[in-house]
């Protein structure tokens, strides 16, 4: 018998957003609001923006509200308003993507409006959308939040989600595979590595692939090889890993999108997890200017080196 | 309150105190017995090869060396060495082997077996200094030596080199200072705790052994000393056994009793004089102890 | 005096990125002491480890190399005040996650050799070449140069093989 | 043709077509995912699940090489692929939206330029369809002409019976060869019934009046509020069984390397970039917009065709959530 | 198409000898776009040169790559000559086959196989090779000079004299730094203060000098030919401009008894004090920690005494910003002090030798107060102790110099000398005493050096005792020192009066806070570093920053004012161009794929990037990108290594040339 996890106050959360994106549209506070709305198949939802109070109804919050909307907010994809404040309807996962774009220049606060939702959690991407929510068909990245209530939003629903305790997905997963041989572990991943298609939706969708031009884009030098081939393969995850340890927030979107359902959180994670016990880092709510590898101390570890 | 066996050693008497040094052995114990200390003797030690083995033969010396530690690890417990030489000789070893790559693979080879180096070696100060710890060290005093004036002798084997060694700084050490102070007694500052007893030259150059030691007893004498205290068999040997004859040779009268530090320290952890072999120093302790109301 | 060099079945592709100012000096210094050491290594100059991307590590690896050396001056000694420092971080994190995918990290080595260190530019690279040569080559990436997506593949001697054996 | 085939037997067929050197792809699972790949034993392929990868990849492959060069000195040794050497292939258990695709690519790829790289494929390989029993909300072949049973690019179809066991119609003389080829495992219809077929819910499109809108809106506000949203990755279009894409690459080093084709998707930024910087599709909404056109517009004007089978699959898989199966929904009704 | 030019150079058979020199030629002719090769036996002579010349010119070559010789040593050379050739000097590497093939392997076979690779993957690297212009920036024409010693001075007067204004920093009341405190000065034995002080007033006198005495430098921004230096004048609690110096408010300073610093706390001053009588400028400062006034509240007599009224408690201390164009750094070293651990050493001073706690063991520096005839006893050689004449004096060399063991292991270079000096000193002054002096060496390389050490022996009579003393002790009024002579291999054991410690120089305290504001680097002692030890000796690696005296090592007067004086003619060379010409390595940022996140300026130790507004024609805000500054970044590469999007990129080391190497392996 899976647990079932209570989704009961996402109705009263949406009715809370509504309102309080009706006023701020119309009060003028801000210029657009990016939230989620219904979406054609049942029980799904979409990102959309507004501008308009009228259309402040069409906002929701549902299991099926996964997308990180912070996306929306970086450079890259322009087509987001950028004139005034824009208001933005954030879980916490989504808001230190958020904290993690301010500290990178991309974002200032004082243009946001920040309207955080109390979240018991989402559905994972291979689920039907419109499937009650429990411990087997929430996303993995829900057994390991620790953000279920976003702090320091302009507004938050008075609502406190009910969040049972489950199995973290991620760390039994790092754990097992930090078990296996380095063998064994190329083998895993050249298995998983080799289904990838170059769709790059992973990196499009995530809040800190914001380049304009990304590496792998790059053809002078190619630094990676564009083909979806293995090799060309192995080498983007290892490259788009390390561009983003230190950075990434735990959204978890890029697993989410891919096609091919390649674990990239765990690349993710595992790297989360080093540089927490190497130099003490963690994403979180607050603003930091410098993250783990753009920062030093004297002492650092040093024992890999001869 | 120390408590019940949270320090355990294994131990490693070495020779002279199988011999010559038996009250240093037997002191040893007992203190240790007293202080609720675990020592295990190792199981079939045999020498360290002592001053001569290396020079002589080095790969002989640090094979000797090797296999000892080899012994001492199937015991529990970092291993407790009494003799400064032994000590001396142990680390060493551990220092040697493991710089050179080379000598490492050819004590292999002598021994026909991998080494295990990272044993800690420790000699009964540190022991007594810094894993029970000056403050335990303290509480655990039944009788304090009020009074008692003594010149601690480190000879040149405890701290030096530094950094085989390690065990207190090597120009101003102050590990035996600290203990003594601890079990109440008064040290005195004298010049010649560093310098050599001789020892090397015990057998062949006795000549050489009288002037050193005899400028020894002279600086603790003149420091207002009552009494020596030593940390090693080869010291006291020359600075107790000899005295007589240095007197005779310089034509002066030093009487310092030249005790073990666990003897002292026992003496201040309440154990008599019977479980301390004091009878087994050759100048007679009884008279200043007596004096100054410790027995 | 010269000892009889011994012939190997195998020798590593080593691939050395090391900063100006200390290890390239270091190695100058080894051929200026007229030091000897295995001919495998091929030395990359840089600037400062600060100015070493991870991905010319990969890309070595990728083109080939069966070891790989980063060097650069000690802590506190970088000539551009801390580049070491940068590239400390970005280095542990890096191994981190080779390590992850299953890089065997042995074929992967970081060290600080100074301008005054001849000696141990000679050691680390006469150790790094051994280890790599008793571990005999790097063929993950090189096997995987090799493979196609299935449907890009042609109809090969091998693919035949490998149906034959089913 | 009208045949029988059992379960079993159409295992034993697989295994012997393996056998015999041919390289039959099929729905299986690569580490959990599905995705028609080659077998190597017919107890590999899986029938409940839709692949998530279309079945052009048999034809028009992720990645290929086109052609090797080598210098030598001052020389430059060019090496062609020769296509004689591509594998002879069975493409088993198409579902109908991916089987009917692929006449639609036969068009664009023989077009002006015969592309002898997907003709030779397409020559050597023998298509085997196979009809939907299930459909989920995002399925809309019917909306598109088509259906759970639409033999269109088949050269053999199969459709499930119940009890068991496979009714075969042969579409072509490739389909005929291969039954002939191993008439012993293939039976007489014994009147069994076919079991119940999918029902997608969408209502069919009038894609004359969506063709005509298209002709007369190239620019409209529609665009924008269309796919603002799209985060611009080529999901869509690589899941895509009809979208046919692709650049070419030149990867190696200065001594050596490769020349090779990949898939490409008119949502990235850099399609139809040009060398001077400028990119006439500078925005999501414009490349969108081209998606929607050459699916229901252009393709349609230069080959009397749709671009879109109703998979379904872009719609499962988009990060955003845009639908093509609503949008045309939409400009159906304007 | 790239015409590669490809020189391998035998360096006399250094190459030859193991590289198959002909072979690589030949092999690397068929490498694509190598236009030419050849081997010649000496590249880097001139006919060497004049070779590569005439070839580019007459093959048109567009590239060239020299095999030869570590970069280090030549590249400048090679590119030099290309560039007389009319090439862009960039578009020339060198190929490193001799430090790093024929001298370190044995193997023709191998090494001849690892050339052509080296070669192959520098002409691989040369093809990507960019054209670089010189960059270029204006220069300020000020100097800058930390540090009022004879270095500090030296360099100021001379810079000065060549008419360009200097700014004197000095962080005691005083400038003369150690040199002052000497008393007599080998080898000439010259009265020290008699040469320094008429140097000291220069400097207060010369209209181009500005001195900040007891001033400290606060905050180094910009870079060469154009920094901007805050400079913290700390409160000395009187004013200048009034003060006369008269010296009443000494005379009637209430507390007096506070060792002087300036005699080695022989000799006592009050609180407020100048440090010694020719005190330059000659302006008293309070010692607020000893006032009573500032302590209590109280007293405020100087103020009273004081005619025109200079002293002025509420003083703050105040910044001031100066912008100079070079800047020389001469802050001189300080003592090793016995009792002290030393840096990166286990062991805790001299602990043999007393720690410190026996009055008559004295320093070297002590002694000279001792006998500088304006020194507290009026240069009486005297017991600190009980100021008895001592009639045996035990000399000891090498006092943590040259001591692995406490973390020193260079030679302080001064030692010897000063010993011989303080030896015939005290013979001058003691006649029927006797100096003992224990050494290792005598290090006496220098004019007229030797000569005067052996003076020291020959007539003044010391007694010279080859070996190290192990201990020393306190017995009744005498000190035993305990050695041994290793020349005759004896103990010695000699009763002494009283001991002098010739202790090691090291940097001053906290000289590694200072290099770290300049952005220099230094030794780890905390000596600065040159940037190279022979060719550039007084130039640091950062630019626009020079090195004087004592504080980059050892150094005796003649060798301090000798690099002072050469530091002060690069800083004129520097300041005689209004323009200023540098490597154009350096970093630079491609504004259309910046995305403006600023990793590169989080990591840029030298704050050489900047953030900057892009704009459209109206004026609009279209994005933040980042800026280097060339003028500042130091070339080394950390920002691309770090920007994700590799929109900056190191001129001369760029992806692409990393790339192309990795490619050719
Ligand atoms: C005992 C002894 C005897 C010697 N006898 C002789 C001799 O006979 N003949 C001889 O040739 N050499 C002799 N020398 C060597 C001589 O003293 C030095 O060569 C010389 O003093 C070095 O000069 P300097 O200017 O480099 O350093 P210093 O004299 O140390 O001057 C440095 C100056 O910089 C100032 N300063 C330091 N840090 C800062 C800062 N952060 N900001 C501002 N100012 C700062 C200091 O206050 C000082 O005024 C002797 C040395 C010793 C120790
Ligand atoms: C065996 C040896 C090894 C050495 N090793 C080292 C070392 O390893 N490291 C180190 O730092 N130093 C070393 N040195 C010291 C080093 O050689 C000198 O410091 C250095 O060469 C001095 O350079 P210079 O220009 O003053 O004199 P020189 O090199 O002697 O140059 C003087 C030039 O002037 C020319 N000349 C002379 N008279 C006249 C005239 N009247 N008119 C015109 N031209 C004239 C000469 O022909 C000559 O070309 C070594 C010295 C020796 C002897
Ligand atoms: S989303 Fe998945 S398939 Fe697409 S590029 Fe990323 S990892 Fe590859
Ligand atoms: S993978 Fe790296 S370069 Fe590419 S977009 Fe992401 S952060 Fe930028
Ligand atoms: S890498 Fe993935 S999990 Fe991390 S921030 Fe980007 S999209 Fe989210
Ligand atoms: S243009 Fe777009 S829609 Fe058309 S085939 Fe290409 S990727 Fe598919
Ligand atoms: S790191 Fe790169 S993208 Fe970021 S600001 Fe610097 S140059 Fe621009
Ligand atoms: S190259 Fe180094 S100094 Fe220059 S801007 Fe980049 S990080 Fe700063």
């Amino acid at each position: 018998m899976t647990q079932a996890i209570d989704t009961t106050i996402y109705a009263a959360v949406s009715e809370a957003i509504q309102g309080e994106a009706q006023r701020i549209l119309s009060a003028g506070e801000v210029t657009a609001i990016v939230g989620y709305a219904t979406a054609r198949r049942k029980g799904s939802a979409q990102p959309i923006v507004i501008t308009n109070a009228d259309d402040a109804q069409k906002l929701i919050f549902t299991p099926a509200c996964v997308n990180n909307l912070a996306v929306y907010l970086t450079k890259a994809k322009k087509e987001i308003p950028k004139q005034g404040k824009i208001g933005i309807v954030v879980k916490g996962c989504d808001l230190k993507a958020l904290a993690g774009l301010m500290g990178e220049s991309q974002l200032k606060r004082e243009q946001l409006y920040l309207i955080g939702v109390p979240c018991a959690g989402v559905l994972a991407s291979t689920i039907q959308p419109d499937t009650q929510l429990t411990a087997d068909t929430i996303a993995p990245k829900c057994t390991e939040c620790d953000a279920h209530l976003p702090q320091g939003c302009d507004f938050v629903p008075a609502q406190t989600p009910v969040t049972p305790e489950l199995e973290k997905k991620y760390a039994a997963e790092i754990a097992r595979l930090e078990a296996l041989t380095p063998k064994e572990r190329w083998a895993y991943w050249k298995e998983q590595f080799s289904k990838c298609i170059k769709c790059y939706a992973c990196r499009q969708v995530c809040p800190f692939c914001f380049c304009e031009q990304c590496l792998c884009d790059r053809n002078k030098p190619q630094m990676v090889d564009t083909t979806p081939r293995p090799a060309g393969n192995t080498a983007w995850h290892i490259v788009r890993a390390m561009h983003l340890a230190g950075r990434c927030a735990g959204c978890a979107e890029c697993e989410r999108v891919c096609p091919m359902d390649i674990p990239l959180n765990l690349l993710n994670r595992k790297m989360a997890k080093e540089l927490k016990e190497l130099y003490d880092y963690e994403a979180g709510f607050q603003v930091n200017e410098n993250g783990p590898l753009n920062s030093y101390t004297e002492k650092d570890d040093q024992s890999f080196i001869k | 309150m120390p408590t019940k066996n949270d320090l355990n050693y294994s131990y490693y008497p070495g020779c002279s105190l199988h011999a010559s040094a038996g009250e240093y052995d037997l002191s040893t114990r007992e203190l240790f017995k007293a202080l609720s200390i675990g020592l295990t003797e190792v199981p079939d030690w045999f020498c360290c090869g002592a001053t001569p083995a290396h020079n002589v033969d080095e790969l002989l010396s640090l094979s000797l060396c090797a296999k000892n530690l080899e012994l001492a690890d199937q015991v529990e417990g970092d291993l407790a060495v009494a003799c400064a030489a032994c000590f001396s000789r142990l680390k060493t070893t551990q220092h040697v082997l493991g710089e050179s790559d080379l000598k490492r693979k050819q004590v292999e080879k002598a021994l026909d077996a991998p080494l295990k180096l990272d044993g800690k070696v420790k000699h009964l100060l540190e022991i007594l200094a810094r894993d029970l710890g000056l403050e335990r060290l303290a509480q655990s005093v039944k009788k304090p030596l009020k009074g008692l004036k003594v010149a601690c002798y480190y000879g040149c084997l405890l701290t030096r080199p530094n950094d085989v060694t390690n065990l207190d700084c090597v120009e101003a050490p102050t590990i035996m200072e600290d203990v003594l102070k601890a079990v109440g007694a008064e040290t005195v500052p004298w010049t010649h705790r560093m310098e050599c007893c001789g020892a090397n030259f015990t057998l062949s150059r006795p000549g050489v052994v009288i002037q050193l030691t005899g400028a020894i007893l002279e600086s603790a004498k003149e420091a207002g000393a009552d009494c020596v205290m030593v940390a090693c068999p080869l010291c006291h040997g020359n600075l107790d056994i000899r005295q007589k004859e240095i007197e005779g040779v310089y034509n002066t009268h030093y009487a310092l009793p030249v005790f073990y530090i666990t003897q002292l320290v026992g003496l201040a952890a309440g154990l008599g004089a019977d479980k301390l072999g004091l009878d087994a120093l050759i100048v007679n302790p009884l008279p200043l102890l007596k004096e100054k109301k410790l027995i | 005096m010269h000892s009889e060099k011994q012939k190997h079945d195998f020798e590593p592709k080593i691939i050395a990125f090391v900063c100006t100012w200390c290890t390239y000096a270091g190695a100058d210094l080894a051929g200026t002491s007229r030091m000897q050491y295995p001919a495998n290594v091929r030395v990359l100059k840089f600037p400062c480890t600060g100015r070493i991307d991870p991905v010319f590590i990969l890309k070595a690896f990728q083109q080939g190399a069966d070891g790989v050396l980063v060097s650069g001056c000690h802590p506190g000694d970088c000539h551009y005040i801390a580049g070491n420092f940068h590239a400390r971080r970005r280095f542990a994190a890096f191994r981190k996650l080779l390590e992850f995918v299953g890089v065997d990290l042995e074929r992967l080595q970081f060290s600080w050799v100074s301008a005054a260190e001849g000696g141990k530019w000679v050691e680390v690279v006469s150790d790094l070449t051994e280890k790599v040569r008793n571990m005999g080559p790097m063929t993950e990436f090189k096997e995987l140069a090799l493979e196609e997506q299935w449907s890009g593949a042609i109809n090969t001697a091998e693919l035949k093989e490998a149906y034959n054996e089913i | 043709m009208q045949k029988h085939i059992t379960q079993q037997n159409l295992n034993t067929l697989l295994d012997t077509l393996i056998k015999e050197g041919k390289r039959v792809v099929a729905p299986r699972l690569n580490a959990g995912t599905p995705l028609y790949e080659p077998l190597t034993s017919s107890a590999e392929m899986i029938t409940d699940q839709l692949p998530k990868r279309s079945g052009k990849e048999a034809f028009f492959p992720l990645c290929e090489d086109i052609m090797s060069y080598e210098k030598e000195g001052q020389q430059i040794k060019l090496t062609d692929i020769d296509p004689a050497r591509f594998p002879e292939t069975v493409l088993v258990g198409v579902r109908p939206c991916d089987a009917a695709a692929i006449p639609v690519l036969d068009a664009v790829f023989s077009w002006d330029y015969k592309d002898e790289f997907f003709l030779e494929r397409r020559n050597k390989t023998t298509v085997v369809g196979v009809a939907c029993t299930t459909a989920d909300d995002a399925c809309f072949c019917t909306a598109v002409g088509l259906s759970p049973s639409d033999t269109k690019g088949s050269d053999l179809f199969l459709t499930p019976l119940e009890g068991g066991g496979y009714h075969c119609e042969t579409q072509s003389e490739k389909g005929e060869a291969l039954i002939n080829s191993h008439q012993e495992l293939f039976s007489e219809p014994n009147g069994s019934k076919t079991v119940p077929l999918a029902r997608p819910q969408t209502e069919k499109f009038d894609l004359e009046k969506v063709k005509k809108w298209l002709d007369e809106h190239f620019e409209d506000p529609a665009w924008d509020s269309i796919a603002t949203r799209c985060v611009g990755c080529g999901a869509c279009a690589f899941v895509c069984p009809a979208c046919h894409c692709f650049d070419i690459v030149d990867e190696g080093t200065e001594k050596s390397g490769k020349r090779r084709k990949n898939w490409d998707a008119c949502g990235f930024w850099k399609f139809t970039h040009h060398a001077s910087g400028h990119n006439p599709r500078d925005g999501q909404p414009k490349r969108y917009r081209n998606r929607i056109m050459h699916k229901f517009k252009y393709y349609d004007d230069k080959f009397g065709q749709t671009l879109c089978t109703g998979c379904g699959r872009c719609i499962r898989l988009c990060p955003v959530g845009i639908d093509i199966a609503q949008i045309v929904e939409e400009l159906n009704k304007k | 198409m790239s015409r590669i030019g490809v020189f391998i150079c035998h360096c006399g058979e250094n190459i030859s000898r193991t590289v198959d020199v002909e072979r690589v030629a030949a092999q690397v002719a068929k490498l694509p776009g190598v236009a030419f090769s050849t081997d010649y036996k000496y590249m880097c002579s001139d006919p060497g040169q004049n070779l590569l010349k005439k070839t580019i010119q007459e093959q048109k070559l567009s590239h060239i790559v020299v095999a030869a010789c570590s970069p280090r040593m030549h590249e400048k050379t090679f590119r030099k000559a290309v560039e007389a050739a009319g090439l862009n000097p960039f578009l020339c590497e060198m190929a490193n086959i001799r430090e790093h093939c024929s001298w370190v392997h044995e193997d023709k076979q191998e090494a001849t196989l690892k050339a052509i690779e080296i070669v192959g993957m520098m002409v691989e690297r040369v093809k990507k090779n960019r054209v670089l212009p010189t960059i270029t920036v204006p220069v300020t024409k000020r100097a800058l000079i930390i540090g009022g010693g004879i270095a500090g001075i030296q360099a100021a007067l001379d810079i000065a004299d060549c008419g360009h204004e200097v700014i004197l920093v000095e962080r005691e009341p005083s400038i003369g730094g150690h040199m002052a405190q000497l008393s007599e000065t080998f080898p000439t034995l010259d009265c020290s203060q008699c040469i320094m002080t008429p140097k000291m007033v220069d400097v207060i006198n010369h209209p181009k000098i500005k001195l900040y005495s007891y001033s400290e430098i606060e905050l180094v921004e910009g870079y060469i030919g154009n920094f901007q230096v805050t400079i913290r004048r700390k409160a000395r609690s009187v004013i200048e401009d009034k003060c006369t110096g008269c010296g009443v408010c000494m005379e009637k300073c209430p507390v007096k008894k506070i060792p002087n610093k300036f005699d080695c706390n022989l000799g006592m001053r009050p609180a407020i004090y100048v440090p010694f009588p020719q005190a330059v400028p000659n302006t008293p400062v309070i010692d607020r920690e000893n006032c009573i006034k500032f302590k209590t509240g109280k007293c405020g007599l100087c103020q009273k005494v004081c005619g025109p009224g200079a002293v002025d408690y509420e003083q703050e201390d105040t910044l001031i910003v100066e912008a100079v164009g070079a800047i020389v750094v001469a802050t001189g070293f300080d003592l090793y002090n016995i009792t002290e651990k030393p840096k990166g050493s286990p062991i805790k001073g001299y602990g043999e030798f007393g720690h410190g706690k026996i009055p008559d063991v004295i320093d070297g520096m002590t002694f000279e107060r001792l006998a500088s005839a304006s020194g507290p006893t009026g240069g009486k050689i005297l017991r600190p102790s009980d100021g008895k004449e001592p009639k045996q004096i035990v000399f000891i060399q090498c006092i943590g110099s040259r001591a692995r063991e406490k973390g020193i292991s260079y030679c302080s270079k001064v030692c010897c000398m000063y010993t011989a000096k303080h030896t015939m000193l005290y013979h001058h002054k003691v006649h029927d005493g006797q100096a003992y002096v224990f050494f290792m060496d005598a290090r006496t390389p220098g004019k007229s050096y030797d000569e005067f050490w052996r003076r020291s022996i020959e007539e003044e009579e010391a007694v010279y005792i080859r070996g190290m003393v192990s201990r020393l002790y306190q017995k009744g009024d005498k000190i035993v020192v305990m050695g041994s002579d290793i020349a005759v291999g004896v103990q010695v054991e000699i009763e002494a009066d009283m001991v002098v410690l010739a202790t090691a120089v090291q940097p001053q305290k906290g000289a590694e806070l200072l290099a770290q504001k300049l952005g220099i680097s230094y030794d780890k002692y905390n000596f600065y570093s040159e940037a190279h030890a022979k060719l550039r000796p007084v130039e640091c690696a950062t630019a626009g920053i020079y090195l004087a005296g004592a504080c980059q090592g050892p150094k005796d007067i003649p060798e301090t004012v000798s690099q002072a004086s050469a530091a002060a003619a690069k800083v004129m060379t520097l300041l005689s161009k209004d323009k200023l010409e540098r490597e154009p390595i350096v970093a630079r940022v491609k504004e259309s794929t910046c995305v403006g996140c600023f990793a590169c300026k989080k990591v840029c130790a030298y704050g050489a990037v900047e953030e900057k507004e892009i704009r459209d024609r109206q004026g609009n805000l279209i994005k933040v990108v980042a800026y280097v500054n060339p003028g500042v970044c130091g070339g080394c590469g950390t920002c691309q290594a770090t920007c994700p999007s590799k929109s900056v990129e190191l001129d001369g080391y760029t992806d692409e040339q990393i790339v192309a190497m990795i490619e050719a392996l």
